[in-house]
């Protein structure tokens, strides 16, 4: 028993250095397109999961078209791949590395380092981070998050009947906690000039920003709490709160329950859609493109 | 179905050969019943008998020959179409579902009613008629657990009748019977045979045989001696053509035990309500040099016995003494260190890792030893224990392609002798051995008992459990009967008494 | 019979990869992409370049350890499913050692790693107790019990050790981090999984425990009825194979990750447990098997970055080869099988 | 706060509702004496092809059927290893987690591409709507406020039930998960009866996994079986076996969940990760309590070979 394992060990290892050799042997020598420019975008929710990663990309897409850049893209990579993922494309050769969110400024910082040459877009990036950046080859493109939650808390203050609205949140991100702070301020303060006042739920969290159902139930127990202005920043996740909403609404026969959309504009998509807090990003790509073109980027 | 008259040849199998790999298990072997007659199938463990029936009841498909049904022949693929052409079996492991009534037993896989669900009213209806007609009395709504086996039994005949089946086979049906249960098995027989249904009896016990039988086909290696009318041939004729040389009966001397005691029961209980699986109020004392014979049917609390000798269950009243000092935590390790050896009731269960070579399974309790490992145990010496396997395997004449082939490709003879081997070696002063030859051939049987009483003249003291009453008489040099969970009776070796034994086997 | 035996364990997981190379390759085709280039790319990112050697080196080291976890505990016949949580665990130990502890350097990294591999046993013995004293099911409390520890590791990197803006933890402290390997990616954290297989080889079939240990996981009763100490060497293998796990989770803390982040170990347990498999529960083997899955994972960022062919093709390949495996494996061993080839051996005898 | 009881139950019946059919999946696996821990991968699949299919057609039944369809073509995968090739079945139940969800994730990109917005599809009516009532009443909304899917899990537990206990059939594939061999030998086809209940298994499990896309949630994202699949496996050992114990089980785990919800609402001092724990912690305490006496059917998780010596 034993001599025959080892036996089996034995061959296993040899087949597979084998293989080893062959593919290290017929491994091409890569190049990525040189004459254009190229920008790859890393996103950890999907490209597709109309919010967050689908304004980002779209962004990203107008700006390529606007600068005639060829784009790359990997979406839904897990936190604990956002570094290898961003360095597989800089073995690529690729111009520009766009990574929206703050979450990922350890893995840009880390291969900044390691890649001088490649311009590194971080948006929703901290204001000191770019310093950080030693090849000063990263820079922080900031949408104002706060502003953000003040124009939905503004609106929310004014459709609010109830006086109690609601907010969830994808993970506990910065940019997340001053869009609630935001939408709270301003909702109270809308609400005393109309004189009502305004209760905000406490935020809660799906922990992801995919987990649509969870949306769901989330909105279902906020509107049992009478929560009837809706904002959220989870992405896939405030389309479940959407669906509810709409659930409520039909039931009720009329629209009493609102949601505020964000970043993109997702206005008619579904009924309870009062307005979407559009963040065009796609200016400050563009502008971080014309900078690499002309060497000026970052700074 | 037709009621055949006597004579009518309702069944025959012709140069049936079976094959299982490169082994054949039968070879061209011709066999026939008629209506209304009891043939036996002769012949020692490993004769092919199963195997053959295996064949007729379609479980294997014959590598050759051709099976016949009343003239027509047939090729039966599967259980259900032998039970379709009338031919009902019942299996000497009996096929019942525990977790299930004797009901639902015996209405299991039904295709006779119509309608998708239970009509218990009728079914119950049909199954008493049957019961009654042929005195096979059985509580339908018990769950098989709560059985004893002569009644598991008759529900497998009850099975195969409600199947409506003319030939009935029955596989050593009175292994695991008392006396007075056979008996009762027998009459059903008769019953049976006045209603022109045929059986299929397949037994190795020459008694019975003699009594029940018609007609005998002996069956030798996997192949038919010849098929002889009852009374035509003597007992020791049959036993000599069925084992295929003249078998001169084996004449151990019986020792009388003196020697100090190396294990006593002191008025031990365990699980004292359960007829089958418990002890109840048991106390006997094993000397050096010495062979108590536990004769009894199976499930009167031998296992349960065997289990407490070698530590695997504490008793819950009473105490024990191993040797001159008193057990006082039950654990196997515990035992095992006091040199006490044990040969399961199950090898391949309790007695053997399968999935492990033999040479591993030889050296299983002794790894620590310094012979085949250093440091105790922190470096297993490969060599030494494979050169030791060697050994035993020429001491034991354990016959395997090599010491590293797993065990449970062995011959249920060739994996005892391995048990042997280990347990044995360890030179114990107590040895438990139960059902130590149970399904091995002669030879086999033989080579255990001889070691055995080798082991005994070397000062072991023995205790032999065994539902085998011709090996308890053969080798014991005392006999206690049990039965329910209590010792019944303490007889002497020399000249025992055997209708007074095999009445205490009956709890008489 | 014998000769059988070790060529298929060896053949049929090639012969598997093959064809679920084969069947990627035709996706890829399908999807528009060029199977040729696509593989060029996976094989590039994964042993291309010393970098990308490095880069897979390191993805393997945390497979090995759950891969060794499942080896130890299947030999004792314990399903432990747990084998992510009981990493993660680790991991979450080591990074409050590592951050929180007054000194840093080898001694930090020392503790880290002991109470790390402490921390996945105790985990894992939670199932075991429940198993040995309750004969519960592991596989199901295992799983559970994966489900809790993520959890708790979310508790850990948004609130207890979050660090600032992210819902992550503070970076361990640099001194605290593992050396390099060689100045590759991989820390020493790989040859260290690689020294516990061939420990965990060792201690399986050349000691007495080892070899009682299989024993049980072969045969409980025999165990028993032989005079080994069942219970003792359940839970042990339970308590072992966690820490393991929890030793493997500290050290991917401290050298690759050095911070608990959303997405830390996921699905690792599980892939551990393939991959024993495919390695039919020997320890080596699964060194080796793991390390190719982790040059297949690595290659497929490259392939999924050049050509644009979804990263989840290098899933689904991955799980055909362990669907292939699996199959064939057991396919061998089925008796006709086994007849059909004894009876060609004879003829060439 | 009567209103907060009254839909926490109403959450709880419909976070139950998937559960009840995926835990009916491995309930006829089981008692055929398969062991399938794929229930979570035959889930995501179908949860994909329903929302597909549904998406496609317009019919959220048609995406339903279709979800089950997929389940058993998968889980045939399954039935042929364990089945025919004797294959370790915990293994193989491993395999078909990794591979399914794969599949459907890999589908799901393929179909949509890249950079759409979050594809969102018509949801199954509840009868309340198609019979057309306004009232709000709770038990209005308990008992009519649902889809026929949910209807569809709660008869199916009883059918489970009276297949089991009072018909031929359900007694045979009970004999064939305790004891196969004695099955075989009164004429029962054991292989034909395992491989159907891979066909129950995989259809339910299809069926669970597409109830998500088609009567739960209008879109569909990678990883949204999350663990139903094994809380499932959970659910049959907790529920002994029997449809209507798994019914309980599942019932409770849904009311964890809703529970946990809106704990997490009203306390705001706890990590919410805590709450989320309470369903799995629940389990395990349970299963701690409750221990395990009975133990399912004998001959389950042992491959059975036809000739075998």
């Amino acid at each position: 028993m034993f001599i025959k394992k080892e036996a089996n060990m034995k061959r296993k290892l040899i087949a597979m250095v084998v293989t080893g050799a062959v593919v290290a042997s017929m491994a091409p020598t890569f190049t990525a397109h040189a004459d254009t420019h190229t920008v790859a975008m890393i996103c950890d929710s999907s490209i597709s999961d109309g919010g967050w990663g689908m304004a980002c990309y779209n962004a990203m897409m107008d700006a390529a078209e606007k600068c005639g850049w060829e784009t790359m893209y990997s979406d839904s990579i897990a936190q604990s791949a956002y570094y290898d993922t961003i360095v597989s494309y800089c073995d690529l050769d690729v111009d520009m590395i766009y990574a929206p969110g703050n979450q990922y400024t350890d893995a840009v910082l880390q291969a900044a380092e390691e890649y001088p040459d490649i311009a590194f877009a971080l948006l929703n990036g901290g204001a000191d981070t770019p310093a950080k950046a030693e090849n000063g080859n990263v820079s922080s493109l900031l949408p104002d998050a706060k502003q953000i939650g003040w124009i939905a808390g503004a609106l929310a203050g004014l459709m609010s009947d109830t006086g109690t609205i609601a907010f969830i949140g994808g993970m506990e991100l910065d940019t997340t906690l001053a869009k609630y702070d935001g939408y709270g301020e301003a909702a109270a303060y809308v609400a005393e000039e109309n004189g009502k006042s305004i209760t905000l739920l406490d935020p809660v969290y799906s922990g992801d920003f995919s987990a649509s159902d969870k949306g769901l139930e989330f909105a279902k127990a906020m509107m049992d709490q009478d929560a009837d202005v809706f904002f959220g920043d989870a992405s896939a996740v405030d389309s479940g709160a959407r669906q509810a909403i709409d659930e409520a609404n039909e039931a009720a026969g009329e629209i009493k329950v609102y949601d505020i959309a964000q970043p993109a504009d997702l206005l008619g998509q579904n009924d309870c859609v009062i307005g979407s807090q559009v963040t065009d990003n796609s200016v400050l790509i563009e502008l971080s493109m014309k900078a690499v073109e002309d060497g000026s980027f970052g700074g | 179905m037709a009621v055949g008259t006597p004579q009518t040849e309702v069944l025959r199998m012709e140069h049936i050969t079976k094959q299982f790999g490169s082994v054949y298990a039968n070879r061209d072997i011709n066999f026939d019943v008629r209506a209304g007659e009891v043939h036996t199938l002769l012949g020692e463990n490993g004769a092919g008998k199963s195997t053959l029936m295996n064949v007729l009841f379609g479980l294997y498909q014959p590598t050759e020959g051709d099976i016949y049904v009343r003239g027509q022949k047939v090729k039966i693929e599967s259980p259900s179409q032998a039970v379709k052409l009338g031919i009902g079996m019942v299996h000497q492991h009996f096929m019942l579902v525990e977790a299930m009534t004797v009901f639902e037993n015996i209405i299991l896989g039904d295709t006779r009613s119509k309608g998708i669900f239970i009509d218990q009213n009728a079914r119950k209806k049909e199954i008493t008629e049957l019961s009654e007609k042929y005195g096979l009395d059985a509580d339908l709504d018990q769950p098989i657990t709560e059985l004893a086996v002569g009644a598991q039994q008759r529900v497998e005949i009850l099975k195969a009748l409600y199947r409506g089946c003319d030939v009935l086979v029955l596989d050593e049906p009175t292994a695991a019977l008392t006396d007075q249960e056979a008996e009762g098995l027998f009459e059903i027989m008769n019953k049976l045979k006045g209603e022109g249904k045929s059986v299929i009896f397949i037994s190795h016990k020459m008694r019975e045989v003699l009594r029940v039988s018609d007609r005998i086909t002996i069956l030798r290696a996997g192949q038919t001696v010849e098929t002889v009318n009852i009374g035509e041939v003597s007992g020791e004729e049959l036993a000599n053509r069925m084992i295929g040389r003249e078998l001169k009966p084996s004449q151990y001397i019986k020792a009388d035990s003196s020697g100090e005691t190396v294990a006593v029961l002191d008025h031990v209980s365990y699980h004292k309500n359960s007829k089958h699986n418990g002890l109840n109020d048991i106390s006997l004392r094993v000397h050096r040099g010495e062979i108590v014979g536990i004769a009894g049917v199976d499930g009167n609390g031998q296992s349960q016995l065997a289990m407490l000798l070698t530590g695997n269950i504490a008793p819950e009243e009473g105490s024990m003494d191993l040797k001159e000092s008193k057990v006082v935590r039950f654990d196997p390790n515990g035992f095992i260190q006091e040199n006490v050896s044990h040969i399961p009731e199950d090898r391949n269960k309790a007695g053997l890792v399968g999935n492990m070579s033999v040479a591993d399974n030889l050296v299983l309790k002794t790894t620590r030893d310094k012979r085949f490992s250093d440091g105790n145990g922190l470096h297993l010496k490969k060599k030494a224990i494979r050169n030791y396997a060697l050994e035993m395997q020429e001491k034991y004449d354990i016959r395997c392609s090599s010491v590293d082939q797993e065990s449970r490709n062995l011959s249920g003879g060739n994996q005892q002798k391995v048990i042997l081997a280990r347990e044995l070696e360890a030179s114990p002063d107590l040895l438990v051995a139960v059902h130590p030859t149970r399904g091995l051939d002669i030879g086999a049987t033989r080579f255990i008992h001889d070691t055995v009483i080798m082991q005994r003249d070397l000062g072991c003291g023995v205790l032999l459990i065994s539902a085998d009453f011709d090996e308890i008489l053969e080798v014991s040099d005392r006999i206690l009967v049990m039965f329910e969970g209590r010792i019944m009776g303490e007889y002497s070796g020399k000249n025992p008494p055997i209708d007074e034994i095999s009445h205490a086997m009956a709890g008489k | 019979m014998k000769r059988k035996g070790i060529g298929a364990l060896v053949i049929v997981p090639l012969l598997s990869i093959i064809i679920s190379f084969l069947i990627g390759c035709i996706v890829i085709a399908a999807l528009g992409a060029n199977p040729v280039d696509a593989m060029r790319y996976l094989l590039k990112g994964s042993f291309g370049n010393v970098r990308n050697l490095g880069t897979t080196f390191s993805r393997a080291t945390p497979l090995i350890f759950t891969t060794l976890c499942a080896c130890f505990a299947y030999r004792c016949g314990v399903f432990n499913l747990g084998g992510e949580g009981q990493f993660i665990i680790g991991a979450i130990i080591a990074c409050y050692i590592a951050t929180k502890a007054p000194f840093t350097g080898f001694p930090a990294i020392l503790l880290c790693a002991v109470a790390g591999a402490a921390g996945g046993g105790l985990w894992a013995a939670i199932a075991g107790v429940l198993k040995v004293w309750r004969g519960q099911n592991e596989m199901i409390i295992t799983i559970m019990l994966n489900y809790v520890a993520t959890l708790l590791m979310g508790v850990v990197y948004t609130n207890w050790l979050r660090d600032g803006s992210v819902p992550q933890t503070v970076a361990v402290p640099d001194e605290t981090q593992l050396p390099s390997f060689f100045g590759l990616r991989a820390t020493v954290a790989f040859p260290v999984a690689v020294i516990a297989g061939i420990a965990i080889f060792y201690f399986l079939f050349y000691t007495s425990s080892g070899f009682q240990l299989r024993a049980v996981g072969l045969n409980m009763t025999a165990a028993k009825v032989n005079g080994f100490n069942v219970k003792r060497y359940l839970l042990m293998s339970f308590i072992v194979s966690g820490a393991i796990a929890g030793l493997g989770g500290a050290l991917e803390l401290l050298g690759t990750q050095l911070r608990l982040i959303n997405g830390f170990a996921a699905g690792y347990g599980f892939d551990g447990v393939a991959m024993a498999l495919i390695a039919s529960l020997h320890p080596i083997a699964g060194i080796v098997v793991a390390i190719f899955f982790a040059a297949l994972r690595v290659g497929s960022t490259t392939m999924q970055t050049a050509t644009g062919v979804p990263t989840s093709v290098s899933d689904i390949i991955q799980a055909l080869v362990i669907v292939f495996t699996v199959a064939g494996m057991a396919m061998v061993k089925l008796p006709e099988f086994k007849n059909r080839f004894a009876r060609r051996a004879r003829k060439e005898a | 706060m009567g209103s907060f009881i009254a839909n926490l139950l109403l959450a709880t019946v419909r976070m139950a509702s998937p559960l009840i059919f995926l835990s009916l999946a491995e309930l006829y696996s089981q008692r055929a004496g398969l062991v399938n821990i794929g229930i979570e991968g035959l889930a995501a699949i179908g949860s994909l092809t329903g929302f597909l299919v549904s998406l496609i057609s317009g019919s959220p039944l048609l995406g339903v059927l279709a979800g089950a369809l997929a389940g058993i073509l998968v889980n045939m995968i399954f039935a042929y290893a364990t089945i025919t090739l004797c294959a370790e079945q915990i293994v193989y139940g491993m395999a078909i987690n990794i591979f399914a969800p794969a599949l459907a994730a890999f589908t799901y990109r393929v179909y949509f591409g890249s950079g759409s917005e979050l594809v969102q599809v018509e949801l199954m009516g509840t009868l309340k709507s198609m019979l057309g009532i306004k009232s709000d009443n709770f038990f209005v909304n308990l008992f009519l406020d649902q889809t026929p899917m949910v209807y569809l899990a709660f008869v199916l537990v009883i059918l489970t039930a009276v297949y089991f206990t009072r018909t031929k059939a359900g007694l045979n594939y009970k004999a064939v998960g305790e004891y196969p061999k004695a099955a075989a030998t009164i004429g029962i086809n054991v292989i034909g009866i395992k491989y159907l209940s891979c066909v129950i298994c995989g259809a339910l499990a299809g069926i669970g996994g597409a109830y998500l896309t088609t009567c739960y949630s209008k879109t569909y994202v990678d990883g949204n079986v999350a663990g139903r699949g094994f809380i499932a496996l959970a659910a049959v050992i907790f529920g002994r076996w029997s449809s209507g114990g798994v019914l309980v089980a599942c019932l409770f785990f849904g009311f964890c969940d809703a529970l946990q919800i809106r704990l997490q609402l009203v306390n705001n001092t706890l990590p919410y990760q805590f709450f989320q724990m309470i369903p799995y912690v629940a389990t395990i305490v349970v299963l701690a309590i409750i221990g395990a006496k009975k133990a399912g059917p004998r001959a389950s998780g042992q491959p059975y070979r036809k000739e075998e010596r």
